[in-house]
């Protein structure tokens, strides 16, 4: 197991290395640059600017001397339009999208899987089809619709919620509902398909021949391995709940990390994309390391099978 | 011979397959009727939508005006009517959903099963080049993508006008178009890749795989006739749970000049902007919402349908 | 009302919370690119160092154009507006209670204009004499450029010419003073990336100083106790919220959650005054919005058709139905402000405008060009532009083609003069006519239209050089209006400021620079 | 009153294709202590009888349509379902065919066979492992404390059997429901298997009703037998009388169509020989006995003589396999642990000559099939030399390599998983020609097929079907159509008949045979099961541990085994002979 992770972490070094690489020369070639503003400013100023930035030096300068102060001093530079260490922007803003996510990844599992469970057990009801309708919806209603509606229709009526903000706990409950939605519809149709798989086997009829109530015997031997298809796609979607979501964000007000990705590329801030593009890379790389040590975890055949 | 050989396996898998799973998918109720209400939405976008008003006609006398007879389901912010907008917003949508599928589904599908055919280094390479693609950020590429590609589907349509001598309103609105398809065929088939791959992994060590080993069939074959269409079943079904993020994908891109221009509209830039009057007139989103989530939901349990169509043993009963 | 009284019935609302503890709650739009003001500009950044710092003079509370004293008690020049003499006040200190002299301005003003600090404001700073070659770098002596201190309180400005509204200028926050002890504490004086702006660290002179600060959170300033005039302060705190969303902005005043939105999005202006007839406010601002004509490309080069599609543009059309927000139809490219007349020359008139055309031409629009209309993702850009497209084909018989791109795309093509009619527009930096004019000298920054014209400049050139102010606003006029005639820019409209204030804010008076001293704001719970 | 009665059950399948009658009026007892054996082919209604039993059909499409199955005076059939539950795993457990499939691959033995404690006692987890640890040392599990906590995919097949019995008595019922409890086992560990059971009804008067499809087996381990054909019993009473006087002609089809190592036949009889149907006019069936069945079997014997006539001279020699090594290694990636190397193949040799059968025996995992695969280069030797009609295959180069696929080929044991579900007979059977280049066109290829599927006994009207629409024995003769659609002159039979019922066992054996003989093929015959090979094989090779063992003629080698391992093996076969029945009741 150890073998297999340093394996895959060195396979992560390279993936990395390959993201910055295609990242830096994508934001080289974007058009405009880090000082372009609606009031453009002398061309001498810039020059300054850019000197200040070391955005003079040459490309094969830029592009060594960063990965340099990546790796040994571990910065990921200033930002070129907030003034901030990137790390420090990452640092603040990291731990709040993590919590969103977490909570929208929770709600998500608590409210797909159930809905899965329920849809493959009643196969071809209306249990089912209902299910996977609402489902359906949750993928095709976008966030900055469901944003607002909760904001409307919760928020603004209910005096327990704040319309947007990130100052107490409460104010995660509508984001994350909001973020986690597309999850949970996913969940739940990878769920469904998984169960029907597993409760169409063998090992199943044995459960039901020792006479195990149906709570049991979907509980104890058919969501294990029914699970299998959500975790897998549960890994990358993690990433991607964690490092916060720009919609989602803007539409609640909260200090996430998703709104970096945008502003950045917006105001063309190379190290503040760079760094923020290369901690998502990261989570990747670990989330679906994950996901494939929980598919271990959860599928004992697989020590056996992947070579 | 190797022509021939090519062509005859298409022939063979195009015309059964495909054809057996139509004469299937007739017995299932629930997909038929999506079927339907699928063909009806074509109809109305693309035929019907011919003997509407005028899409793009303004009439600031007469914005958020109700339903009448002469705007069927009442105007909108410029008093432009929404059922012709809707309806000529659903051809755009419509194609860049099948289209971008199409070719999600096509690189997704061969990326994936050669990945996961293939195995050891080939796959590793391939599963982590999908995780350095991933964490790329879409927004940058399209930006880059908008002045590189942009710049040349430009002019070649201009050359195309000059020389084929085609209709330069329509040329331009597919030069337009063409980028925002690279843009989303580029992602689309990411997550695709790695759910095809997962299933070539368990149907490699299935025995007919050997038995067409055995039989001396080359790799391609076996890949693209015996494992691959093995593959089709959860994969329409993935594939019908993206449809509605890249029709809303296309209009994100839109607003950053890569897509439909406007006055042209699609579903999702109708969605966008109606969000905004979502306190005030709320049929702004409901209306192009609904035509949008009732495709969808029709697409969804037609791919139910086609997976279960696709799968000979499921006709049993 | 529903709302209110709804969410009045769960208990106290932030806003309630906020007013009885003298807490201003203010939306923000957007998380400030920092907060030194020798480093940063814009509106927003403008809004929080406005409440930490203060310039020379400030801002008056409910005049336009006027001052009250700052930091300088008093204010003299020579006769020729030439030279400037600013007195301090001895009582003035910073917030860590050291005294704030003019070696502190002195040392402001040679850290603003040093070339490695990369600061993209300093031509705020170019009318004294000296300062512009100090900053390009040909030379590096500091005494050179016209500012000296005669001594601790008093310091003397020596400008290149006569500039009569020489204090307007000193309440941009480019002439604020930084704390020396302070900014040398963590760094060098040209050096771009230090920690003295850190909460902790930051030390002011303004009426507040900071308290907390969390990126796209928000910034808290409370009452600075060391402040000159520190027992006039009407309120213990300002909140700043970067609401990116204005929707979600708006909503959150409905609910009771700010004071002050930073503005209304278009879509919900007439729900507002419907159901919050008392918060909403609408206020002139010194901003306009224009098309630019990229007079190098065939289409635009004549400018009969550049004044017929301006003719064609229905003003009071475009601001009733897609800008929603009360905008002044642009009859001038100045926005009419103080005593200064606004010009009438831009009007609707289809008729002679394709009159025009046809002179030019291009009788209905035959003839013209592929012509392309760029403009931004941004708010109701494409719903402007639509409405545009329509006007052009129904009045000219003209079809454009919209190109919508990114922000900053959209910038960089609009600077690389890559198109045939650009979306624009301007925001005045200092109350006086020339800050909408001065940009269109022959390859100024922000002309990119390609037009320039010598007799144009040549009045702009008197101008400069005269300290007498009705001559100065005759000749500005002249100026405007054969810019007007040359119409290189179509102007639209000029803005308003629509915002919503709670009642309980107090002493939040219109004006036109949108520049509020928060020092005279009163909260009083309005119920 | 007997501990569990079945009276008139009938279980339907209501599809959208129409209604079978899976269980049609079945009536049978089982006293306690007592093994009742269950017999019939696949599709005859054995599994569904014991199933409804339990109520563990899936209805729909199953529903019972009549009858009362009585369990110690309670009716089970209308049980509500929390009652039925509380009987389940409790008092009537039951056993399934396939240990692997059946056993949860995601929960520990241990958890799996102290489940059935928990849930219908009130008693502890340790206290309920602690039991479970013991019945699986009763079962013959060893280290069981050990081992416990291991996977399914840890044991093997033998050993995931004891588990599943384990599981079944591990709350002391009064019934086990046995479903074909040893059709996937090796000879040896099937022999231990049915010693078990038998001492545990001693031991704990269990009641057995136990499900085959090999009256071989039935006649081991039962007292009476039940034979089921179509849904219906057609014969039933005590062991010794049926197989000594059998009245139905099915039954005694049935015990002709088994080989055994003294059949004489070279092309065995099949139960078709014995019956036939008649349809009555208000449609129903009834089964009749062929009145020329003597004949038959007579003319069987006859041609068998003849053809035992010649073997004087021996043929030339097709296949010579030097000491061929297959070394795979494993574990070293995920969890697993360093590299470990399996040496599946150890030094072989063997040879095979034109026209004859080489029968390769020996036990599941001592590599009988990787040296099948290996030949045919599916899997990569690592060592040693395959000399195929005087070329050295393992040198040929790959671009050439086609020209000896096209020579030599496989059948697989499961037809099903070897035919590809997506594609029609006609499609599949194409294929092979249209890569090797066979025939001109497609027409010709397709009357190819017919003539092929005509020559395996299958007809033109299936070239449009899907495998699934086949039964399992005509799934292998698509396979063997396939097979013999490149016109092969060797052929591998991985275990090709292995998973069928006797009777559909003899058919396949039979057309082998035929197909041998009028094409002259040679086959590597590879089965676990002795009596078959026996049967099939010309020279016959024992394989154990990757390693031959014994090779000789098959004759010789039966008669006179030189190594024990060979005995032990020829004694673990349940021979169902009468002479071995006589010996276990009398004697």
């Amino acid at each position: 197991m150890l073998r297999f992770i340093a394996n895959r972490f060195l396979q992560g070094i390279i993936v990395l290395i390959a993201l910055y690489t295609i990242t830096f020369f994508l934001i080289k070639a974007m058009p405009g640059d880090p000082f372009t503003g609606e009031k453009n400013i002398a061309e001498e100023t810039k020059e300054l600017m850019r000197e200040k930035y070391g955005l003079n030096d040459s490309v094969f300068t830029q592009y060594f001397l960063y990965l340099k102060n990546v790796f040994t001093e571990g910065s990921l530079g200033i930002s070129t339009s907030k003034a901030h260490s990137v790390n420090e922007m990452i640092g603040q803003s990291f731990p709040v999208s993590c919590v969103l996510g977490i909570t929208a990844l929770l709600i998500a599992i608590a409210v797909g899987v159930p809905l899965g469970v329920a849809s493959a057990v009643r196969q071809n009801s209306w249990i089912d089809y209902s299910s996977m309708a609402w489902a359906m919806i949750g993928i095709c209603v976008p966030a900055f619709t469901v944003g607002p509606i909760l904001q409307i229709f919760l928020a603004m009526k209910l005096p327990l919620f704040n319309v947007a903000g990130w100052s107490s706990p409460r104010d995660v409950v509508l984001p994350a509902i909001t973020l986690g939605l597309v999850t949970t519809a996913y969940i739940a149709r990878l769920t469904r398909s998984g169960m029907l798989e597993i409760l169409s086997q063998d090992y199943i009829r044995t459960a039901h021949a020792k006479g195990l109530p149906i709570s049991r015997v979907v509980m104890k031997h058919a969501l294990r391995g029914g699970l299998l298809p959500a975790v897998a796609y549960i890994g990358p979607a993690f990433a991607a709940l964690i490092s916060g979501s720009f919609i989602v964000e803007t539409i609640f007000q909260v200090p996430g990390m998703g709104q970096h990705f945008v502003n950045a590329t917006k105001a063309r801030d190379p190290f503040l994309l760079q760094g923020v593009v290369l901690f998502f890379g990261l989570l990747i790389v670990i989330m679906n390391l994950a996901a494939d040590i929980l598919t271990g975890l959860l599928n004992p055949r697989v020590r056996l099978t992947q070579e | 011979m190797n022509n021939s050989t090519n062509s005859d396996a298409q022939r063979e898998v195009g015309n059964s397959l495909w054809r057996d799973a139509f004469l299937r998918m007739r017995k299932n109720r629930l997909a038929l009727v999506s079927f339907w209400l699928v063909v009806l939405m074509l109809a109305f976008c693309f035929v019907v939508a011919w003997f509407c008003p005028n899409p793009d006609k303004i009439d600031l006398d007469n914005k958020f005006s109700g339903p009448s007879a002469s705007h069927l389901l009442g105007t909108d912010q410029l008093g432009r009517d929404i059922f012709s907008r809707t309806l000529f917003g659903g051809q755009i949508s419509l194609l860049v959903g099948f289209v971008a599928t199409t070719v999600a589904i096509g690189i997704g599908i061969v990326v994936g099963a050669a990945s996961g055919y293939a195995g050891g280094r080939t796959d590793a390479i391939i599963m982590r080049s999908v995780d350095t693609l991933f964490a790329i950020p879409f927004l940058v590429v399209v930006i880059v993508l908008q002045v590189v590609i942009a710049e040349w589907t430009k002019n070649a349509s201009g050359w195309i006008v000059e020389n084929w001598d085609w209709d330069k309103k329509l040329t331009s609105r597919i030069a337009n178009i063409i980028p925002l398809f690279i843009a989303l065929g580029l992602f689309g088939w990411l997550t695709l890749a790695r759910i095809v791959r997962a299933q070539v992994l368990s149907l490699k060590e299935q025995e007919f795989v050997e038995a067409a080993k055995a039989l001396g069939y080359t790799r391609m074959r076996i890949l693209f006739r015996h494992i691959i269409p093995n593959t089709l079943g959860p994969t329409v079904v993935y594939a019908t749970l993206t449809v509605p993020g890249f029709i809303m994908y296309e209009a994100t891109l839109s607003y950053l000049g890569l897509g439909v221009e406007a006055p042209n509209s699609s579903w999702g830039i109708l969605i966008r902007d109606g969000a905004n009057f979502l306190e005030t007139e709320p049929q702004l989103l409901i209306i192009p919402g609904l035509f949008f989530s009732l495709t969808l939901l029709a697409l969804n349990f037609l791919g139910d349908g086609l997976r279960d169509a696709l799968d000979p043993k499921a006709s049993k009963d | 009302m529903a709302f209110c009284c709804l969410a009045g019935c769960g208990g106290e609302t932030e806003v309630e919370k906020a007013t009885s503890e003298g807490i201003l709650i203010m939306g923000n739009s957007s998380e400030p690119k920092g907060i030194d003001p020798h480093i940063v500009s814009g509106v927003l950044e403008n809004n929080v160092i406005r409440s930490l710092f203060e310039g020379l003079v400030i801002e008056h509370h409910s005049k336009n154009g006027e001052y009250l004293p700052g930091v300088a008690k008093k204010v003299e020049h020579d006769g020729n507006s030439t030279v400037w003499t600013f007195h301090l006040r001895e009582e003035a200190r910073w917030s860590d209670g050291e005294p704030l002299t003019s070696e502190d301005f002195m040392f402001s003003f040679q850290r603003i204009l040093t070339p490695s600090l990369g600061s993209d404001y300093s031509f705020m700073l170019y009318y004294i004499e000296g300062a512009e070659d100090f900053h390009k770098g040909e030379t590096t002596d500091f005494t050179t450029v016209g500012v000296t201190a005669p001594n601790d309180h008093t310091l003397r400005v020596k400008l290149r010419g006569p500039l009569p509204f020489l204090p307007e200028i000193t309440k941009h926050y480019t002439w604020f003073p930084v704390p020396k002890h302070v900014v040398l504490d963590h760094g060098k004086m040209g050096e771009p990336f230090t920690d003295w702006t850190k909460p902790g660290n930051l030390v002011c002179n303004g009426p507040f100083k900071l308290k907390s600060w969390r990126i796209n959170d928000h910034i808290e300033v409370e009452r600075n106790p060391e402040y000159w005039d520190a027992e006039n302060v009407g309120i213990n705190g300002i909140r700043f919220l970067p609401i990116n969303n204005s929707y979600t902005e708006t909503r959150m005043f409905f609910s009771g959650q700010l004071h002050l939105t930073y503005r209304v999005p278009p879509e919900m202006i007439a729900y507002s005054a419907e159901h919050y007839p008392e918060n909403l406010r609408t206020e002139p601002w010194i901003a306009t919005y224009f098309i630019r004509c990229n007079v190098d490309r065939d289409a635009f080069k004549d400018k009969r058709v550049r004044k017929a599609f301006s003719m064609t543009i229905d003003q009071q059309s475009i601001i009733d139905n897609v800008t929603l927000g009360k905008q002044l139809p642009a009859t001038g490219i100045v926005p009419a402000f103080g005593d200064y007349p606004a010009s009438k020359q831009v009007s609707f008139n289809p008729e002679a405008a394709r009159k025009l055309l046809a002179e030019a031409g291009y009788p209905n629009g035959e003839g013209l060009p592929d012509i392309e209309f760029l403009t931004t993702d941004q708010d109701s850009a494409k719903a402007l532009a639509e409405a545009l497209q329509a006007m052009w084909l129904e009045h000219l018989g003209v079809t454009i083609k919209i190109r919508q791109l990114e922000w900053t795309t959209y910038l960089d093509t609009m600077f690389k003069q890559e198109y045939d009619l650009a979306a624009g527009g301007w925001v005045g930096d200092y109350l006086d006519p020339l800050t909408f004019l001065d940009m269109w000298i022959e390859g100024g920054g922000n002309n990119r239209t390609g037009w320039s014209n010598e007799k144009f400049e040549a009045l702009l050139d008197e101008v400069q050089k005269t300290g007498d102010k009705g001559l100065r606003y005759k000749k500005l006029k002249e100026a405007e209006e054969l810019f007007l005639e040359e119409r290189p820019v179509l102007p639209i409209y000029w803005y308003t400021r629509n915002y919503l204030i709670s009642r309980d804010v107090q002493g939040w008076n219109p004006l036109i620079l949108d520049n509020h001293p928060y020092k005279f704001l009163k909260l009083e719970s309005a119920d | 009153m007997s501990l569990l009665e079945i009276q008139n059950l009938k279980t339907y399948f209501h599809t959208r294709a129409g209604t079978t009658r899976a269980v049609d009026d079945v009536s049978f007892s089982l006293e306690k202590g007592e093994i009742v054996g269950v017999v019939g082919e696949s599709g005859s209604g054995k599994s569904v009888t014991c199933h409804s039993i339990l109520g563990l059909l899936p209805q729909p499409p199953a529903k019972i349509e009549g009858g009362v199955v009585t369990f110690d005076g309670d009716e089970l059939l209308d049980m509500p379902p929390p009652l039925l539950r509380a009987i389940r795993g409790k008092r009537i457990s039951m056993v399934f065919q396939d240990p692997m499939s059946c056993l949860n691959p995601y929960l520990t033995i241990l958890d799996q066979v102290a489940e059935p404690i928990l849930i219908h006692e009130e008693v502890t987890k340790e206290e309920a492992e602690q039991r479970a640890i013991e019945m699986m040392k009763k079962v013959g599990i060893r280290d069981a404390e050990k081992r416990a906590r291991s996977y399914p995919h840890e044991f093997s097949g033998g050993m995931r059997q004891r588990a599943m019995i384990a599981m079944a008595l591990v709350t002391n019922p009064d019934v086990l429901l046995a479903d074909e409890p040893t059709t996937a086992l090796d000879v040896t560990v099937q022999a231990r298997i049915l010693r078990l059971l038998r001492d545990l009804r001693d031991d704990l008067g269990v009641g057995v009703i136990f499900v085959s499809h090999d009256l071989g087996v039935i006649a081991e381990v039962a007292d009476r037998v039940v034979v089921m054909y179509q849904g219906k019993v057609v014969e039933q009473g005590e062991v010794l009388s049926i197989f000594e006087n059998p009245s139905h002609p099915y039954v005694k089809g049935l015990l002709a169509c088994r080989p055994t190592f003294e059949t004489k036949f070279r092309i065995l009889p099949t139960v078709d020989d014995f019956l036939d149907t008649e349809e009555a006019e208000d449609g129903s069936i009834t089964i009749i006995e062929r009145p020329d069945v003597g004949k038959r079997l007579a003319d069987l014997e006859r041609e068998s003589e003849t053809n035992e006539a010649d073997g004087s001279d021996l043929p030339d020699v097709l296949l010579e396999v030097t000491d061929l090594k297959v070394h795979f290694s494993s574990g070293g990636g995920f969890f697993g642990k360093p590299h470990e190397v399996v040496k599946a193949v150890d030094g072989v040799n063997l040879t095979a000559r034109r026209g004859q059968t080489l029968g390769l025996v020996g036990e599941s995992g001592c590599g009988k099939t990787t040296i099948g695969r290996a030949i045919l280069r599916l899997v990569k030797p690592t060592g040693g030399s395959i000399l195929y009609d005087g070329t050295k295959l393992l040198e040929v180069p790959p671009n050439e390599s086609l020209s000896y696929r096209k020579r030599m080929q496989i059948i697989f044991q499961d037809p099903y998983a070897s035919l590809n579900p997506r594609l029609t007979i006609e499609q599949a059977l194409i294929e092979p020609m249209t890569v090797h280049g066979l025939g001109a066109d497609r027409h010709e290829r397709r009357d190819r097929v017919v003539a092929l599927l005509e020559e395996v006994g299958l007809s033109a009207s299936h070239l449009l079907r899907y495998p699934h629409e086949f039964s399992g024995g005509q799934r292998q003769r698509l396979c063997v159509a396939r097979a013999l659609a490149l016109e092969p002159e060797f052929i591998v039979c991985d275990e090709c008949v292995s998973a069928m019922d006797v009777s559909v066992q003899a058919q396949v054996l039979n057309l082998l045979r035929e197909l041998q003989e009028k094409r002259d093929l040679t086959y590597l015959f590879i089965s676990h099961d002795l009596s078959v090979v026996k049967f099939m094989s010309d020279e016959v090779a024992v394989m154990e541990a990757g390693q031959i063992v014994e090779q000789g003629s098959a004759e010789e080698l039966y008669r006179n085994p030189k190594k024990t391992y060979t005995q032990e093996l020829l004694d673990a076969v349940p021979r169902g002979d009468l002479e071995s029945l006589q010996a276990r009741f009398k004697g």
